[in-house]
Formats: C-alpha cells, structure tokens, sequence
C-alpha cells in the first residue's frame, strides 16, 4: 500500500518518529552519566504507536499516559527542552522537576501523565471523558497502557464504566508483548486482545504497531467513532520494545534472535524506506532531518544543563493547592 | 431546628447539587435505592440519572473515574459505601488523587470529594466495622474530616467542595440516626478542631462516632466533680495542633478516645504532639482508650467489648488525674 | 422433561430446599425479634441454586460463598444449630459468635466462608484450586457470588489467574439480577454473562436457577469438566431473590409486579408440583417433610436460645493461633 | 562470611524452597525475569515453574490466590514487587488474611508470607517511594517484620514462614546493595526488637532502611561525645515495647526516626508507647525524625530533603539532650 498522505504530513510522522528516537537515545546515555535517575523506560521500536494515533487527536483532546511516555509526550506538543530538564530534576521541567521520566504532565496541551502504577491511568481517563461528556465538550480521551495492564482489575472495572455510561475514551493498549519480563501468554489466558475487550461490548481494531501509516488509519478510524458520541474503542498496536524494559532490566526473558528479527521492522527505517520509494523522501532530506532532530535534543541537553535546581526551601509546595 | 445527622448531610448535598451544575453525585446505589445510608433518597427523581449516578460495583473504577471528573473540571461527591470497601481504592486516593498536584508541579489540582461511612457498633464484624481514619490521615495531599455533630454534617460539604484538593469525609455510621438540633450558625470551616465543652481538669481530645460516648463520660465525670474539656478534632488531616495544645496547656491532662486499633491510631499521633509541643506541660502521661486489637466480632456483648466505651474513658480519666 | 432422578434423591433435592426456607423464614422472624443482628441477607428464592449445585459436588471439594450463604452452609452439611446459635452470636455457633450471618465457616466440609466483601472469596477460590493443583489432590473449588461482582476488579484478575494456570475453579454466578438496588443493566457493558467470562477462555453454561434439575445437571457438568483437570468453568444460575437485598432495604428499584411474577417460578411450589405430577411426591410426603424442617429449625432456635455466650475474657482469643 | 542483604534474602528464600515442598514462590516476574530485585535469579531453573510462579499484574487477585493456597495446605512467599503495588491488595490483605481466623472462630489460620520492597531513596517519585510500614502494622491478625541487616535479611524468613499466621516482609529497597558480615549465629526470631549499639546517653530507635543513617548518627554524636543507644525494632508488629522501654529508663530520652510521613507514623505509635510505659523515665520530650509531609519528589536534592537524613538524627538528638 502507498502511504497516503501528502509529502509534508507524511515528513512530519517520520521527523516526529526521528526525535523521539534521537531524544531517547541521548536519554541513555544520560543515565549512564547520572543525569538522568530514578527509572527509565525507553520507547525505542514503539514510536510509531504514539505517532500514529497522537496525530489523529485534536488539541481539546486528553491524553493518559504511562511511565513509558517520553514519546507521547513530545509529540503532543511538548518542548523537548521541558521534557529533558524534567529528566534532570530541574524546575523548569515539564513538572516541576517533581516528577521525572514517569511523570510527565502538561496542562496547556491536556498531558494528564505519566503514571508510574500499571492500569493506574485508565480509571482517571473513564472520569476525564465523563467530564467532557457532562459538560458537552466534544473531546476523545486517549488512553494508553501496555498489554500487561489488561490483566489488572482496574483495566476491567474501566473498561467496563466506559462501556456502560458510552463514553468518549479511546483505548490504545501498546501490545509490545512483554510485561517486564512476563510474555503475554503467561499473564493472559485469551492472548486475543481485541476479543478480550470485545466481551465488554466495545468496537475494537488490530493494527501493525511497527507501521505508523497503520496506527494513524486505525487511530483515525477509531477516534472519529469516540468523536461521534458513540462510546468507547479499543486498539490494540501491535508493537516490540527493542530495548530493555528499564534500565535495570538483564533480559534473561526473551533471546536477542526475537530482538532482532523485530528490529527489521523499526518503524523508521521501514517507513523512511518506503518514503523514499515513493519518492517522498529523499537521502538529503532524511539526513538533514535528522541533523535537525539531534540539535534538538542537543539544544535541549544545553537547556537542562543550564537549567535551575528548584530552591529547597520550596520542598513543601504543591502538595495543595495555595 | 432538629434534625438527623442523615438529614443535614442530605440537605448539604441537596443544596451542593442545586447550587452548582458541576457537582454530580456518584456511587454505588446513590440513585435507585436511595443511598446505602438513604442519605440521597429521593435525588434521583430531582437531578436525573447523570448527575446521581449509580455505579457497578467497582470501587478502584469509579473513585478513579472521580478523580478523572475532578480533573476534567467537575465537582464529584463520590460516595464509597463503607471505608471498608474503600480498600479497594486506596491506590487511585493515595497514588493518584494525592499525588497528582505533587507531581504535576502543581499544574492540576484534584477537587474531589469521597464521602464514606465508617465504624462499628452495629454487629456487622470484622470485614464491615473498619475505622482506617489514621491510614488516610497519614496521607499528605489529601484532607481528612470527621463530622460529629448535626452542625458539621449540614456545614463540612460546602468547604469541601470549595476546596481545590482531595476531601475525604468520615460520616460515622452509628451517628446517622443521632438527632439534635441545628445551629444557626452551621456553616463553618475544615481548618480547626472545636472546644465541645470547656472544662479544666481534663482534655478529652476525640473524633466522629466516638463523641457522644466522650460526652457521656464527660457528663458522668462531671457528677463526680470532675470538669473535663471536651475536644472534637473535627479534622483529622492536617491537625489543628494548636487547640489541642491550649486545652492541655489549661488542663495539663489528656485522654484520647478513638475508635481505631490502639497501636498505629489516630489516637497515637495526637499524643505524639502532646508530647512534641506542650511535655513540660503534662502533669501526667496521657492516656488513649482505643478499640481492642482484635478484628471486631459479630457478638454483641464482644463488640462492645472490642469498643471504646464510656466506662473505660471514665476509667482512664480517673486514672490519668490520680483519682 | 420428567425429573431424571430417582425418589430418594429427588426429594432429598427438595427437602434441602425446604429447609433452607423454612430456616430463613424463621430467621426474618428472629431479626425483627433483634435475636439476630448485624446484615441479615436472606435467600429465599434462590434455594435451587445452592442445592443443584452443591449437590454436584464431594466431600473433599472445596466451597466458597458470600454474605447470602445459609442455603450452601445447610446444604454443605453444616448442622442447622451450629448455624442457628452463629447466627445468635452463640460459642457454640459455627464460627464460634465471631462471624454472624455473613460468616458462616467450616472446616470439616470445607466451607471457606462467608466473604462480607464483594468479590472478596474469588482470589481465595483461585489459591485454594492452585493448593489442591500443586499437592495434587483431585478436588473442585466451587465460588459463589452474585452478578454484581462481576463488575469488580477481583471478578477479572481471579477469572484470569485460574483460567491461565488452569485450576480446578467451578465459578457459580448466582445471577438475581440485582446488585443491592442496582440492575444488571445498570452494571454490565454485556449483560450476557456467559459471554463475558468466555473472553477469559473458559467454557460457560447458563442454567435456569429456579429449577433444581437444571441446575443439578449444568453443575454435574461443570463439576465433572473441572474435576477431569480441564481447568476452570463458569456457571451462570439465573434466579431471582424474593424478599429485599438485607434487612434495610426498601425496595425502591423493582416493582412489585416483577417480584410477583417471579414467584410465580418459585423453585420450591413448582419443584413440589412436578414431583407430585409424576408420582414422586405425595402431599403427605410433603406436609411430613415440612413438619420435619419445621421441628429442625424450632430445635436449632431452641438450641440457639439455650447455648452459651463466649466468655467476654476471650475477646483476644483467633487473633494469633496460639 | 560477607555478602549482600540481597543475596541473604535470596539464600533464605532457597533454603526454605528447599527444605519444603509445601513452599513456592509467586508473583510478578519471580521467574523468568529474576525477581524485580534479582533475589529469585535461578529460582525458576533450580525450582521449576510451579513452585517460581510468575503472575500477570494482578495484586488484588495473586496476593488473595496466596492467601487460598496457604488455606489450602501451601505455605506461599508472595512477593508484591513494592509496597506502592501492594494498595491494590490491601483489601485481601486486610479483610481475608488478616481477620479470617477470627472472623472463623478460629478454624482457620493463614500461614503465607508477603514479601515487598519499600522505601525511597532512588529518585522513584511520588507513586514509587511509599513507606506505609504504620498502616500494616495497625493490623490485628498480621506479624509486621522488617529486617534491616544482613542476619536478619537471612534469618527471618525461617520463622515467618514456620509462623500459622500472615506475615509481613518489608525489605528496603536501599538496603539491597548492602554489604556486610553475616553473623554465625543468624538464627533469630521474630518477636523482639534488638540493641544494636549500646549507649547511655540517648535513645536512637528506628527499623529497617534508617537503621544505617542511624548507624551513622551515631558514630558521630560517639565523635562528639554523645553515647546514643540503637535500637532496631526488627517487628513492627506486635511492637516490642519492654525493650524500648528498658533502654529509655537506661537513656531517659529518646529521638525516633521512621521514614514514614510525620503525621500518623509508626514513630508517633512509638512515641505513644514510650510516654504509657515510663513517662517519669523521661528527661526530655522524645522527638521524631521522620519524612517531610509531601510525596516524595523526583530530583535529587529535593528527595534527599524529603527523607531523614544523618544531620538531621543528629540534630535532633542535641536537640532533645540539650546540647
Ligand atoms: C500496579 C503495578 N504493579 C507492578 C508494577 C511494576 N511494573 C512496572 S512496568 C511493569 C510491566 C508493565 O507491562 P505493560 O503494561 O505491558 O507495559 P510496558 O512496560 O510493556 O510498556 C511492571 C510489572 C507497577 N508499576 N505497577
Ligand atoms: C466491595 C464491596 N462493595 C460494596 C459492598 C456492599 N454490598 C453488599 S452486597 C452488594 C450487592 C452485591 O450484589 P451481587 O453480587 O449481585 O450479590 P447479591 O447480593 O445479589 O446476592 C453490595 C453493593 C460490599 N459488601 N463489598
Ligand atoms: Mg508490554
Ligand atoms: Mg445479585
């Protein structure tokens, strides 16, 4: 299949993919070098899930996140410098410096979080989308969580309220197969997700997680059903984490042969690659892109470096609300 | 004006819910049957099924889901029937709710409101007479409050609601059917603990279902020429240290009477304070009247065992004033 | 269809029912005479579930019930004093006064309770299947519960854990339709129960619980499946319950009509009715069988009134094992 | 012989594997990912994965399965990988384990063992750095144990698990890494608190990840002259209150350090015992070191502040004695 999207908007899921991978590449080397501290969860391999289907939301959409949310993060709109001096602990963070790598929030374009308690988000989405419902606002709140998450009851008690009271949420489960070191077949009895979710009356939809031309048709498809007032949906991207779980993870769990016969379909070079058979996408413009996305993240290295401890005197504050 | 304690948490929400179109009632059988403590009978046929809203039996879920309302700028009244069901959603309040503004960087703030019954004394045992009030209070991020009397029944809900953070209200359950009259002045703030009685020989210093027992004791103390200053905490979370401490700095003599497990109560935190701002104050070590350390038994005459009551605060006085 | 039993055992399938009634009848009496206090949740109505299906059921199996367990506490075998003097808050009392109506326990016929939390004698269920699995001891673990808790976390996380590991669960839904004053409509995306717990890859049968034939045969079924080491099933027994959700209960939520018309289906009139109609029953039979119930629940009363308080200086006793 | 706390958890979790077939070990990725902490590393080949039983992420439903099978004849570790994980159990924690031989008249006892990480100190933020040790051990029906060296990382589980009824493991997540001597004589029960440093001027208790900045406090006050007793309580509940004690009416004065929240903490409970038992032993006010009243920040700076740290034991400690 073509990818069918015009040039500009097609540059743009790639160029978003590339800074995702560029950022969290320097993000490991940062926690080799102490910057960076408490836990990291790369999303390298995943980017197109977030790609994909952030694209197909509007702006008075909400997000929920999980600890492995960098790239959701930054492709919702947040400045890569907020996301980075979060990361170092500082105050001009994205919070606060009070939150770190799992806990990334942003008001301004509806990030509710980063949360570091699996399934922990879907619940706060049901409510969001009651919110929305009840005040007659038309948004979609998009959920994401790891397959892992669907064995936790409250992934069922928020399927299920979503499902009853017909509200406008839209699951993404990131099926990256592995939760920690636990393979999808020993946490789920039905590996089937989408029929998994099916049993609580709600539409649900597979799509390649590798391919962000996939996510982003299915995410589209998905988020106008939410949009139109018909309930939630469920989608399931099937996707692989390339790297360790975090950056504690020996990965005794699966063999580096499973690794690499999945790094053949990372999602950037698979779609840079299709791109520029298209002829949307020449050598020169991926470079420079790429030469773009590094200065970013080195831009935004310079910025946490430079970047401001919040005063300890302030330890107290935003427990509540002055 | 003499009402229930059931009736003024009915008419403050009644009033919450007519007030403002963001406050909406959610819980487990809030509408249909009438509330579980028939505190919103008859709400549903006047706000309609969205804003009293029935849930699933899904505690984690729809404390979650309130949360998520709070979030999206709704006012919540979240109903969990029971504190001992509210285990189940301990990690949305402690996790989530709490923590929220926190580790936002104070970008969102969580206005919600859980209302649960808690406490025993009606035979339900062990899995259904939970007093958990220090487990909350132990929480930063949320606020904790305990209505005792008629007045704070009818006046705690609206400062809660006002407040921009989590409040979780404690509504004894033995106190529904407590009636009394209505002060005027029932509006009031969730800042401070209240003087129940002034007194200067001893400071009972109590909390929700426990106050009229102390009232009790204090009335019998009274008959035996012993004045004691009654202290209701009013709110658990944050604690209002400072009126604790001029009662005792007056007395010089304190009991605790609180209906949590003795060791790790409530109880056991206000005689660190005691101890922390006004020691050289004590003329005598404080004392606490607890629940027994027993998972509490269906038997009645067990369950009164079990429970702090009026002859063991009597007792506890007598011995703290050397009498 | 004729009654596939024979005389014996189809009036003992009967009587078990009778004496479940008359016993809560007496109870109702006893509540409003405050010899029994605390949540009463009588379940009336309902008797050709317990019977059906514990009746399906071995000494060495296991059970596990909620609050509305007299009928499994009777018909598991426990003495109708021992239940009885429980109730009154008796020593002698089948959990020893500590428990009451919502905690009728037993070890010598393996009664587990008893569970005054929704959905709280699930995961119990499960460990208990796992222990007899790894000790290798061919018993079934049978957990009741109503449809409501299928709402609750605990309902997926449970159905999940002994479907993926294959444990020997026979999940028995008792679905009255009611969850307090909550309809299953009003608590379930998919109202279809069966096809709710088939999602976690286990075989479901529904059964008319009204009919104690019915549901002896689903349960035999069930039973038989989940002994052979096929892992777990979902029974649903769709029934009703006569009389209000506990002593409190207004009944505000149901009409009076349905509640009539439902009674019509009474599985102890229309039971008695086939019998007779096919000359496996007497009404002389029956007034015996009655009288007998009658003189058991007035001897458990007497029993009850007669036995003694725990001495107050055990409060702290059962906390530790000594 | 030296090792680290990690690898005495793990050699006790393998001599009990060993030596009883009636014990496994269950919970989110024991097996094949190693244990989250790596303390079940080789279990699963050595023990196979019926008795290494890897979970799906389902707390509520695993720690409640662990609870069935101990009924049922097995006697289960189950680890919850944190204590932040663990408020999705609390419910099957609070309301089965805890009350089910009481509410059972005594019939059944629940012999499992729950194990969990707890603590901060590793920049984990706000959901990820709980010490709730004070709400277990308010717990009627549960034993509390916290094992803060490498003899009792080693030696507690034996009789934890040889004890009829649940017990509670909680392992900081600091202490891991902690190198040290394991004693001969690590056999040790789970009943009393111990001295782990005589003095005679004051009192340090404490238990589990503050044990070391107690150490170090200690050594300290030692260099300025102050002789500070260490008390480590080892079992949070039933709480050793002689030994405490005797060491107070020794000392006369007492500074507590918890890294629970202030408010509501386990130190207060220690605090409480310490002022019923020998109030006229006491020189001074006992104080508390404990964790600030906030959720507990990600940078690094603003965690440390958060927790107790040696300088602040120290200066609490001149504080209480007047120096
Ligand atoms: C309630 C809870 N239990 C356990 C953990 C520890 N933990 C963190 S991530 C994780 C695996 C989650 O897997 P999945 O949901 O598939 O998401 P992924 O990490 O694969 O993106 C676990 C077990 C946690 N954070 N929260
Ligand atoms: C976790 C929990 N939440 C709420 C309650 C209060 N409650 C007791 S019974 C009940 C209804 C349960 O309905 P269902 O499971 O259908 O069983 P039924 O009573 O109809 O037999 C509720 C809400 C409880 N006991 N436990
Ligand atoms: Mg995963
Ligand atoms: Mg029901």
């Amino acid at each position: 299949m073509t990818v069918p999207y015009d040039k500009p908007f097609a540059q743009k899921l790639l160029f978003d993919m590339l800074r995702i991978r560029r950022m969290e590449e320097k993000c490991a080397e940062l926690y080799g070098a102490q910057k960076i501290r408490g836990f990291l969860h790369l999303y390298i391999g995943e980017e197109a899930c977030a790609v994909g289907a952030l694209h197909a939301l509007a702006p008075e959409d909400n997000i929920v996140a999980t600890y492995r949310e960098h790239g959701h993060a930054l492709v919702r709109g947040l400045s890569m410098n907020a996301i980075m001096a979060e990361m170092f602990g500082k105050a001009s963070g994205c919070s606060g410096g009070r939150g770190g790598s799992m806990h990334l929030f942003d008001a301004q374009t509806r990030l509710y979080g980063g949360n570091a308690i699996v399934g922990g988000g879907l619940p706060l989405a049901v409510g969001l989308a009651l919110a929305d419902r009840m005040l007659g606002r038309p948004a979609v709140t998009a959920c994401f969580f790891g397959e892992g998450a669907m064995a936790e009851g409250a992934f069922h008690e928020s399927m299920n309220l979503a499902a009853l009271w017909r509200l406008p949420v839209l699951f993404c489960c990131e099926n990256n197969l592995y939760a920690m070191g636990t393979a999808l077949a020993r946490s789920e009895a039905q590996t089937d997700l989408c029929a998994k979710a099916a049993s609580y009356a709600v539409p649900t939809l597979k799509a390649d997680g590798m391919d962000v031309v996939a996510v982003h048709e299915a995410a589209k498809l998905a988020a106008q059903h939410v949009r139109d007032g018909l309930g939630p949906f469920f989608l399931e991207l099937q996707t692989y984490r390339f790297r360790a779980h975090s950056m504690f993870d020996p990965e005794l769990y699966r063999d580096k042969a499973e690794v690499e016969a999945w790094k053949t379909r990372g999602p950037l070079h698979t779609f840079s690659a299709r791109l520029k058979a298209e002829g949307k996408l020449t050598e020169e413009e991926f470079l420079a892109f790429d030469a773009q996305a590094n200065a970013e993240v080195q831009a935004s290295v310079d910025f946490a470096e430079a970047a401001e401890w919040e005063p300890v005197e302030d330890l107290l504050k935003d427990v509540y609300t002055p | 004006m003499k009402m229930t304690y059931r009736e003024a948490i009915r008419q403050a929400m009644f009033d919450a819910l007519a007030a403002d179109p963001r406050v909406f009632l959610m819980g487990e059988d809030v509408g249909r049957y009438g509330g579980s403590y028939a505190c919103s009978k008859g709400f549903l046929e006047e706000f309609g099924a969205e804003r009293i809203r029935d849930t699933p039996l899904s505690e984690l879920g729809f404390v979650g889901a309130g949360i998520g309302a709070a979030l999206g700028g709704l006012r919540p009244i979240v109903e969990v029937m029971t504190v001992n069901f509210s285990l189940l959603a301990l990690d949305q309040i402690v996790n989530t709710a709490a923590a929220l503004r926190h580790m936002s960087g104070g970008q969102f703030s969580v206005p919600l409101v859980l209302r649960m019954a808690t406490g025993a004394g009606r035979q339900l045992a062990a899995q259904h007479s939970h007093s958990l009030e220090n487990w909350y209070a132990h929480i930063p991020g949320i606020r904790v409050l305990a209505p005792a009397t008629i007045g704070d029944a009818r006046g705690m809900l609206a400062p809660a609601l006002a407040d921009p953070d989590p409040v979780v209200i404690f509504e004894h359950a033995q106190l529904y059917n407590l009636e009394g009259a209505l002060p005027d002045d029932w509006r009031c703030d969730i800042a401070t603990a209240a003087v129940r009685r002034e007194g200067t020989d001893v400071s009972l210093i109590t909390y929700g279902g426990s106050l009229p027992k102390v009232f009790a004791a204090a009335e019998q103390l009274a008959a035996e020429g012993i004045d004691a200053e009654v202290i209701d905490l009013r709110v658990l979370r944050p604690l209002d240290t400072e009126t604790i401490a001029a009662s005792l700095r007056k007395t010089h003599k304190a009991v605790v009477v609180d209906e949590g497990w003795k060791s790790g109560s409530l109880a056991a935190e206000v005689m660190a304070r005691l101890v922390e701002e006004c020691f050289y104050d004590l003329d005598a070590p404080p004392a606490r009247v607890c629940s027994e350390e027993v998972p509490i038994p269906y038997a009645r005459h067990m369950e009164e065992a079990a429970l702090p009551q009026v002859p063991k605060i009597v007792s506890a006085v007598k011995q703290v004033i050397g009498k």
